[in-house]
């Protein structure tokens, strides 16, 4: 297929793309315009369940955002409910981009724009490693967190592109087909341009939202606020909805409007395993098994997925797994006071965030 | 009296040097954040740090364990977006930022991509860039810190993610890039700069025990060397209290051998 | 003196600008980001008057930014206090630009980077025609909102320039050396690129803020986030000062970092005779005064000006001279409960909103 | 029954009409906020009404006096900042946008910079592009709405300000411009649209009591006429009710001739 736009043939090369015509969604202001033109713009009650609007919204093929801050407010039940449904030939863009490597493993994801994986100090994620070198996962574009955000802020100000002085000097430059190195006409210093981009779907996690589709996010919002304006459809995913005069009364953290959302999904607990501003902390036992066992090889993936994953239903089903061998109940509320501690949103004198690792050290 | 520094220890006291008060800190997950912390708790009071998420000059509590953690933006008067986040670096409010790879060369540039072999065959493949190429591309003043060993300091990168001083000289400015690029690389050796004229990295202090000697043995470039080597102390019995007792009382980054996260 | 920068000639030309380094500031990226490398970053109390302010940050030949949105939010006291400290050869940018018009004729100001200049409905701003046609204003560039909106956020996300959909087509681009057009190197379709713009000086009025400079503005911040991150020399003017802790303690609406602020005045009603979110309504007599008989003539302008500006010494004595005739405190206390109802953030059932011109329509 | 409609009353209901139910609107100062006001009031009760100083779906209440007044924010959700306001009609999410000029051409572009003469000399320098431009080239649909006479309704402008159809035919797509550009004009005398071809302005419907000739007498090049003019009516008693007692009930805008404000 002719590809619709024109590619730094380098990076072409280098990336070994074959047929450019994958690259074109991402940048394609135009279809991303009518795209937005068709939406439905009525305050009409947008909920729906997290399977439908997985079922819905997510296409095979499609780019999918990560969202959040590896696990910091990301949707990981959503990336969950992605396996379940066994979607097909996912692309994924995020800054950080952390959760591709198990939907990937799982055959869901197949391309990647590369910006971050890993899940910072808790190591090298070995998964996406072997998956990249095996050929499973294939790289379409190399980024930086910053230029990344800066082609979805462009998307989010009308931008066609926008100059950077990041990537300057980096062979980013040479396994990328959405940036180019260019000249500032003013001053004639080198700069890169960073094309606008527009990810087919994206899950944004908000602690309020109302069933039109106003949102609040609190902590940091990362790329989401840009990212909700630059992709094509748009979930919001919410701890709890409100009513609209809520949303009326109280302004605070508002920053997604009703009519750039196609659907809300209420959905308690819909980080976890990661955590959620103001409610509650991530499982760094399930990050541990997950890291420590779970990427060591396809076969203990294989395993972590089935018993985290196609073994569960839904964020309840999870969440009954995770808490029956680490305390129950108790440690479902300790995970809201650490949280909540932590931001000082309570007392944290006399909280205990001390933490001993669960597997023994063996290797 | 306290037990002598861990080579962690020492790490983290020597990154707390490069911070002078009054400086924005953009910091970046493990020792790093120690350094920060523990120079805001001894020698450097007033400075703000700052987060690739977005989190900014957040109120004193337990140290971050990650760069978008709660701690990160706990009580903090405004957070940013993470385009912003680095907009502010290249708008000069990023005095120094610290950063860590898989590789260093001699010109202070950074490979995190990948280790051992070519971009379709590798022996390991890393994160990736991340805020890595962003902070070094335009704060004002990068710290590297690293362990140093050959294959960590090769004379080659096997991929170039962050710029440093590119090809020496003037190369970093006519490339177009910000700031003054690699300051100083700090490791459990010592501290080393880079040569005013050929931004060559050159052995500037060196930690208690070590040689030039040592410094080049682990190193996979040769090493220039300062005419005046300084020699970095150990950090006082006062100072690692504070490392030990309140930056990181529960031993998260400074336990050596680490423990696991 | 030879400019810094390469801009287009037929805009040069077209504007008849012979020494075209008057405009290298206003988009000297270089010497913005080293004049903020300069800034005291420590927490300090910032704390100074309006008159230091004004005299200590307004240099003749400084590029002033007008904020808010007109009369809305704006800080007409500071532009007051300009006239009153005689500051000379100022350029003057803002979308709106509506405060240029007075302070140009006071002869404080000589350019202008053009956007739009009237109060809405209120009618064409005579003084200002006379004065661009007198050559006592010469203007520099010629702007939509937009596009001028754009080039402040490019400088807010340290982009060096920023691509867009508007001023295609339009005359304009032959009347500003600040844009260009272009093509995106992805699609081949027509853009404008829009450079990063810095003013000199930017005052910015907060409903609250504390003495560091972290700031909060209610109501639509309009182009002024951007602003404080694209002005060199920035001055927050606020309802009130309050503690830091209220700062942690109450996130809503904080927009604007410490880092960046350079003094905070705190200046109740220092939006009068316009209007500020949260907290009173414009004096709409006032306004009536002004474009029915104030910018009438240059010699009725200078009346109007000598008897609300130079013959005031700050906003209190402006506000008495305001009150004496229009009902006294009673008055006053009429535009907060206007400005409230309006809102709704009071009852608004009883509250009269009706207005009668004190002026008889004579023409 | 009530008082005919008087010009003014005609154009708002007629500027109203153009607005269907479910419609992102971006509405301007004067009678383009009448109209869109109406019509909420009337037959589109679900459009959203968007300003340029970012305040977007308000809560009821008194009609907006300026397009930066409480009124545009009462009580919304969220407002916006301006460059992210006419980025909204960038990417599709303004329907339909309201302009005024002092001149429009026969393509529908727009001037709002000076009459009388050239950028250096000239009778009236007017109040510049402001937000104009912006909707011109970036809403899906543009509604022109002006007082129409010979002068107002040149065959030549004296400074494009705003892009219409620029030279009719596919000029205003060559030349890069998003939407559909100007789709109706709505003046005193009627609604006037363009042939979809040339892209020439045409008389598409009447007000009571205008003609082609009246139209053409008000217009300073030659108006195209439709094959089927439409008979606008005058707005029936209830939504002169409307109008009068709930969307402008102190008559800001709609008292004929116009008050000072």
């Amino acid at each position: 297929m002719p590809s619709k736009f024109t590619y730094n043939e380098e990076a072409l090369e280098n990336l070994r793309i074959e047929d450019a015509s994958i690259l074109d969604r991402l940048i394609d202001d135009e279809s991303f315009r009518e795209g937005n033109l068709k939406k439905h713009r009525g305050k009409i009650d947008k909920r729906i369940t997290l399977q439908e609007a997985v079922s819905k919204y997510v296409s095979d093929g499609d780019i999918v955002a990560d969202t959040g801050f590896s696990y910091v407010r990301t949707p990981m039940q959503v990336f969950f409910e992605i396996l379940r449904q066994k979607k097909k030939d996912l692309q994924f863009i995020g800054s950080p981009n952390t959760n591709q490597s198990y939907v990937a493993w799982s055959g869901c994801s197949k391309y990647s724009h590369n910006s971050y994986i890993g899940a910072e100090m808790r190591g090298t994620d070995r998964n996406y490693s072997r998956m990249v070198k095996d050929g499973r996962v294939k790289v379409l574009s190399e980024w930086s967190h910053g230029s990344m955000g800066l082609g979805f802020k462009a998307a989010q100000y009308g931008a066609p592109h926008i100059a950077c002085k990041q990537l300057l000097g980096s062979e980013m430059l040479k396994y990328n087909p959405y940036v180019k190195l260019s000249r500032d006409p003013w001053s004639n210093e080198p700069v890169v341009l960073v094309s606008a981009l527009h990810p087919d779907v994206v899950f944004i996690h908000c602690q309020q939202a109302d069933r039109f589709g106003n949102a609040k996010i609190s902590g940091p919002a990362v790329n989401d606020i840009a990212l909700a304006y630059a992709c094509r459809k748009v979930i919001i995913t919410c701890e709890e909805v409100v009513p609209e005069l809520l949303m009326r009364f109280d302004t605070k953290d508002t920053c997604i409007p009703f009519m750039i959302v196609d659907a809300v999904v209420e959905l308690p607990f819909g980080c976890l395993p990661g955590c959620c501003p103001g409610n509650y902390y991530w499982s760094r036992e399930w990050w541990e098994w997950l890291m420590r066992i779970g990427l060591k090889s396809d076969e203990s993936i294989g395993d972590f997925l089935n018993y985290w994953v196609y073994n569960t239903t839904d964020q309840f089903s999870f969440i009954e797994k995770l808490i029956k061998d680490l305390g129950g109940l108790e440690y479902l509320h300790n995970l809201k006071r650490l949280e909540k501690a932590e931001e000082y949103l309570i007392e944290d004198i006399g909280v205990d965030f001390s933490y001993e690792p669960v597997i023994p050290i063996t290797e | 009296m306290s037990t002598p520094a861990n080579p962690f220890e020492q790490l983290a006291y020597n990154i707390s040097l490069q911070i002078m008060d009054g400086q924005i800190v953009y910091v970046g997950t493990g020792l790093p954040m120690v350094g920060a912390m523990l120079a805001k708790k001894t020698h450097a009071p007033n400075i703000t740090l700052v987060y690739e998420s977005g989190g900014q000059d957040p109120w004193e509590g337990p140290m971050p364990w990650s760069v978008g953690g709660a701690a990160t933006f706990r009580r903090a008067p405004m957070t940013m977006e993470m385009a912003h986040s680095f907009a502010m670096a290249a708008n000069g409010f990023v005095d120094i930022a610290f950063q860590g790879a898989a590789q260093i060369d001699m010109y202070g540039n950074l490979n995190t991509h990948f280790i051992g072999g070519g971009f379709w065959d590798f022996r390991s493949r890393l994160t990736g860039s991340g805020g890595g190429n962003d902070l070094s591309s335009l704060s004002e003043n990068v710290i590297l810190v690293g362990l140093q060993d050959p294959s960590k300091f090769p004379a080659k990168l096997e991929f170039l993610t962050s710029p440093g001083h590119l090809t020496g000289g003037n190369s970093r400015r006519e490339a177009g890039l910000l700031g003054n690029g690699p300051v100083a690389c700090v490791t459990q050796i010592g501290v080393m700069d880079f040569e005013p004229e050929t931004k060559w990295m050159r052995i500037k202090g060196l930690n208690p025990g070590m040689t030039p000697e040592i410094a080049q043995a682990c190193t996979g470039f040769e090493l220039k060397v300062s005419e005046q080597i300084e020699h970095i102390p150990a950090p006082s019995d006062d100072i690692l209290q504070v490392l030990r007792e309140v930056v990181d009382p529960h031993g998260i980054f400074i336990t050596f051998p680490p423990r696991v996260r």
